[in-house]
């Protein structure tokens, strides 16, 4: 069943960063980590957040962006907000894999922790690189060090880890490592390296995508993907990389509200 | 067995895709017409200009019925050109959904998705949310018919007018369309609705107002086709509700040639077109019949 | 807490039983006010002389909506007059609900129901499937002011008018009504609609069409009293699938003083009435209100 | 739930007297004996009728009356008729009752005849009365017989069992017999009378009216009883001798189509 929407009140408010905050709701949720809510602000809008706590009381990390973003960081415990939860396809941890690879940049990060707690929780041994623009900025590491995580650091000014991107980091992990499969959540650009990083030694990876989404539940056909026809609300947010390989649109543009092109600045 | 010919195009099935489902783009409608398996599809709605739509929320769903207000969003027809063009290897007829703010708009519209490949021009006379287009005409007997008859006399492929069961008397809405030499009918287009959450103490979608679509749909739909059919000699094509082969046999004999599914495509997924397709064609053969044709109408 | 005052009418609860449902004879509209609970009761229909309404079926049941078409049977006013007697010791108020074909019926049986000890007349401008009244006068801004100003005319007690979201602009109805002084709005009745067998091969109904009522009506409900209530200073009853309090809510929240319930009789029984009650006071605690009064129209 | 149209055929016709026809139909039902069934015949209308069968396939009774029972009565196997059943509420058959009497006459035996069919299965002994206007009118038998009830048959005529009405037999019968619940079924003159002489004996007992029906489902108020405000689609059709004591038209009138009263003729 679709899930419905269900108007809650915030629990709990988590300062992560200085443009991050976390959101705990009064509502109780059974998802899989990559699963995403659709979030109501009334008189203001509704987006998609990927949901960074699946067990027990909901929870969405934000990062102060535009209008909507920065609305729902002036919002308080005990205010209103709306959920549809959990929507999408979340990630798969095979039962094969034993050992695996978690990329993180900026927000990504957000569905990744959880997923890092599964995967632990399932007897896996995870690595995770965790990327952000300066050290202040960096998300959720003691979620993954707290459940046992070997945790790598990269941030793009060096003030913690390594200097660089979080690709750089895995470059140089590859190159004495394997892992069995690989997970990546980041902005665009960041994802497409990732996977030729992956690729290059036939890891097989998933990716979470962020397109621009209207309905969140795969009717509007917003966040349809060029050369693969995928709904990312639907049959992602997550793909498989021979999946994503069929989406000629992927790492070059995507479709802003009217459905129009937009493409992706290269760094 | 389901093959049919409806407003002079050649359907390998009677279920066709509404508009505004999937249709952002091509690869969504690309994914409708290969993987679905639908007989014909409907571009979401396109106007001169580029639009954004409402804001979200656009949508609020229940048990197996929707309120939504997208408000017409769409690339504008020169961005869209190319979307069109990708779906010409389907040999799925592609019909265009159009509106304008003002008749020439309408034309201007329509003349470039026939220049684009569109087999099929469906003129929005039916959707609620969007100002001064869609329901705006199709509520007015005159305004109708001055729209089919603008882009009628600019447009040689079919031209199918969408209707509103927001009216006060939609038989005479469709019967001026057949004046004004519509190939078809299709009834109808979602009824205005709305929700409100009584916590938030708000109306859910940023409209405020939305239209309703799916199964709470189908008795107003069937009970309008019902209507025209018994006063009209066009085609008409059902829609509203149809979810499953049975649904689509309903408006068949209350005598829609075929039908068009928007809603179920969220609950039976994109295959809906091919699932309802098995059913009808269970249906007809335990009742005997050797081709659709032969109970189109038979309730009236 | 959940007392009201709507068109000068002092209800001690806003739920009240909607017309033509266990209305053929004072026990059962008695039934619905001692063990139900309703806060006013809407008697069925009532014209000049008796009439036995459409052969059945009269009724097609779905999960929580129904479509149906009984075509106003009624005793004729001058039988019913004991069945209004007999409520006299409810201390329930009765709403007589009375229809007509042609201006001066509708005056006639208001001034006898009046007569007879009605609390107030509720104008069946609504109903669609009766021939020329109801929904014949309700779709008209001329005639239904036409109606109300006559019945305003000559009795003393409240008029409501009970409208039918079969229009193209309810708005503009409800204005009429306004401007003829009615007292409140009952919106809506039900909307037109079918259900073909595809075994039978025919309407169920034997009117071929009837009214949609129940959860389906309930979206489409709310958003004509959210429109109206934006646009039209007399009260206004909601009337439409009101299955549970949260329903009800949702109608006060879009401006309606109270609701009217019908379908839901058959699917929560006749004790629907208190238990909607025990749900919105629920709702109103829960909350933090004290008096329903607080909610009337915080969604506009 | 509310029973739906269900859309079905005519199984088998069972032509069991000059004017009564039975019709199994093709649908498998489980309901209570009392239960009854709105029939549509498509063009023509739809009407309650009792449940004569009710284990398996479904079945009616149909007494040849007026336009749809005669063209019930016209109606071949194969021919299409739509059922809302089971509807109402059944004879209520009590565990500590061991002994009952069941009376029936005309038509009214309908739902009597599968009662007797539970009674028995249930351990109970039953006796039935048995009336009609004469010996090639009179219903179902053979079905008491067969579960081995004890019948006493009446004919008003005289050319079959007891000359006279079931009433008669009944009060012999009370003379030398007593029951611990008593089960009638037939025209409403006649049940009043049972009702008196069961009564008299102070034995418990339920009748199963008929009334003019819309909607069968307890909504539109056609049925319901003066007095009691009970609906007799809804909380009947049978009631219990406390029940219907409360419904003052019982014995007096009923009312048509329009809601309007006619009264009974006294016989
Ligand atoms: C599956 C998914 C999961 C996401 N998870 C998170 C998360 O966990 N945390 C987080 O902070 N952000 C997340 N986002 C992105 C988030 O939805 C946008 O950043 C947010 O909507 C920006 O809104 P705004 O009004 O603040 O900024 P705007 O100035 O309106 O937009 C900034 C950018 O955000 C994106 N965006 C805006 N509106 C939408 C929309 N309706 N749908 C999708 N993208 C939009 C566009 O790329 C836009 O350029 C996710 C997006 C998707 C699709
Ligand atoms: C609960 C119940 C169970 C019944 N069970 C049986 C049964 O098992 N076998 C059987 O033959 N008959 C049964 N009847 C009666 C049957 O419904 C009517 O005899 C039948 O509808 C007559 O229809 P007609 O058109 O043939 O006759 P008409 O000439 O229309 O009517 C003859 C009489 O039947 C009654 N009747 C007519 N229409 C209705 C209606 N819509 N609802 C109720 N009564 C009506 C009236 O008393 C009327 O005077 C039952 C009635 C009820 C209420
Ligand atoms: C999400 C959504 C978007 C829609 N957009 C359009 C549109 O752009 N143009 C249009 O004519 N109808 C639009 N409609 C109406 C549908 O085409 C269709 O008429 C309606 O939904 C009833 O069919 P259904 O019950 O099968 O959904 C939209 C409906 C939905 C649910
Ligand atoms: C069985 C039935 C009979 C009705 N008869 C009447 C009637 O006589 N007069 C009238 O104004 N409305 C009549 N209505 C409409 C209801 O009063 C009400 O407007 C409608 O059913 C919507 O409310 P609901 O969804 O709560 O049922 C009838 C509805 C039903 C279901
Ligand atoms: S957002 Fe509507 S299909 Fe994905
Ligand atoms: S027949 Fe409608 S209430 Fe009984």
């Amino acid at each position: 069943m679709i899930a419905k929407l269900h108007v809650t009140k915030i629990r709990e408010i988590i300062k992560e960063t200085r443009r991050i905050k976390t959101f705990i709701l009064d509502m109780k949720i059974k998802a899989q980590p990559g699963q995403f809510a659709m979030v109501w602000l009334p008189d203001v809008d509704e987006k998609p957040m990927a949901l960074s706590y699946i067990d027990g009381y909901a929870g969405i990390t934000v990062l102060k962006l535009g209008d909507f973003t920065k609305k729902l960081h002036e919002a308080k415990v005990g205010d209103i907000v709306g959920i549809r939860a959990p929507l999408g396809r979340g990630f798969k941890l095979r039962d094969e894999d034993k050992k695996i690879l978690i990329v993180g940049g900026g927000i990504g990060v957000a569905p990744l922790a959880p997923l890092a707690e599964k995967a632990v929780e399932e007897g896996k041994e995870v690595t995770a690189i965790i990327g952000a623009v300066t050290k202040s900025e960096l998300l959720f590491v003691n979620r993954f060090e707290k459940v046992g995580a070997k945790v790598y650091i990269t941030t793009d000014d060096g003030t913690a880890g390594i200097k660089g991107f979080t690709t750089d980091a895995m470059r140089m992990l590859l190159e004495k490592e394997t892992f069995d499969a690989c997970y990546i959540c980041g902005p665009e650009i960041m994802m497409v390296k990732a996977l030729e990083l992956a690729r290059a030694k036939k890891i097989p990876s998933q990716v979470s995508l962020h397109r621009y989404f209207k309905c969140g539940i795969g009717i509007c056909g917003a966040c349809v993907l060029d050369g693969c026809g995928y709904r990312v609300c639907k049959e992602g947010p997550t793909f498989w990389d021979f999946e994503i390989e069929k989406c000629s649109e992927f790492g070059s543009y995507w479709r802003n509200a009217a459905g129009v092109k937009v493409y992706f600045k290269k760094k | 067995m389901l093959n049919i010919k409806v407003a002079g195009l050649e359907l390998s099935n009677p279920t066709m895709l509404a508009s505004g489902i999937m249709g952002v783009s091509g690869s969504g409608l690309k994914a409708v017409a290969v993987k679905g398996g639908a007989g014909a599809i409907v571009t979401q709605s396109i106007s001169i200009a580029p639009r954004e739509g409402h804001k979200n929320p656009t949508i609020y769903t229940m048990d197996d019925s929707l309120i939504s207000a997208f408000g017409l969003p769409n690339q504008g027809y020169l961005n869209y050109r190319e979307e069109i063009e990708q779906l010409k290897d389907t040999n799925v007829p592609v019909v265009a959904s159009v509106y304008g703010y003002g008749i020439e708009e309408y034309v201007e519209v329509a003349k470039a998705m026939e220049e684009f490949g569109a087999s099929a021009i469906e003129l929005n006379l039916a959707y609620p949310n969007a100002g001064k287009t869609g329901s705006f005409y199709g509520q007015s007997e005159h305004l109708t018919y001055e729209v089919v008859r603008a882009v009628k006399s600019k447009v040689k492929i079919p031209v199918f007018a969408k209707l509103t069961a927001n009216v006060t008397d939609i038989v005479s809405i469709a019967k001026a369309c057949e004046e004004a030499k519509a190939d078809a009918i299709v009834a109808i287009g979602p009824v205005g609705a709305m929700k409100i959450d009584i916590y938030a103490k708000k109306p859910v979608l940023a409209n405020k107002t939305g239209g309703l679509s799916g199964k709470c749909l189908k008795p107003i739909a069937v009970r309008c086709v019902y209507e025209i059919a018994k006063e009209v000699d066009i085609d008409i094509i059902g829609c509203g509700g149809v979810f499953t082969g049975e649904d689509a046999v309903e408006y068949f004999l209350a005598g829609a040639k075929a039908v068009q599914i928007g809603t179920a495509v969220l609950y039976r997924g994109i295959r809906v077109f091919k699932k309802v397709c098995r059913e009808i064609e269970s249906y007809l053969k335990s009742q005997g019949y050797s081709s659709l044709d032969e109970i189109i109408g038979l309730a009236l």
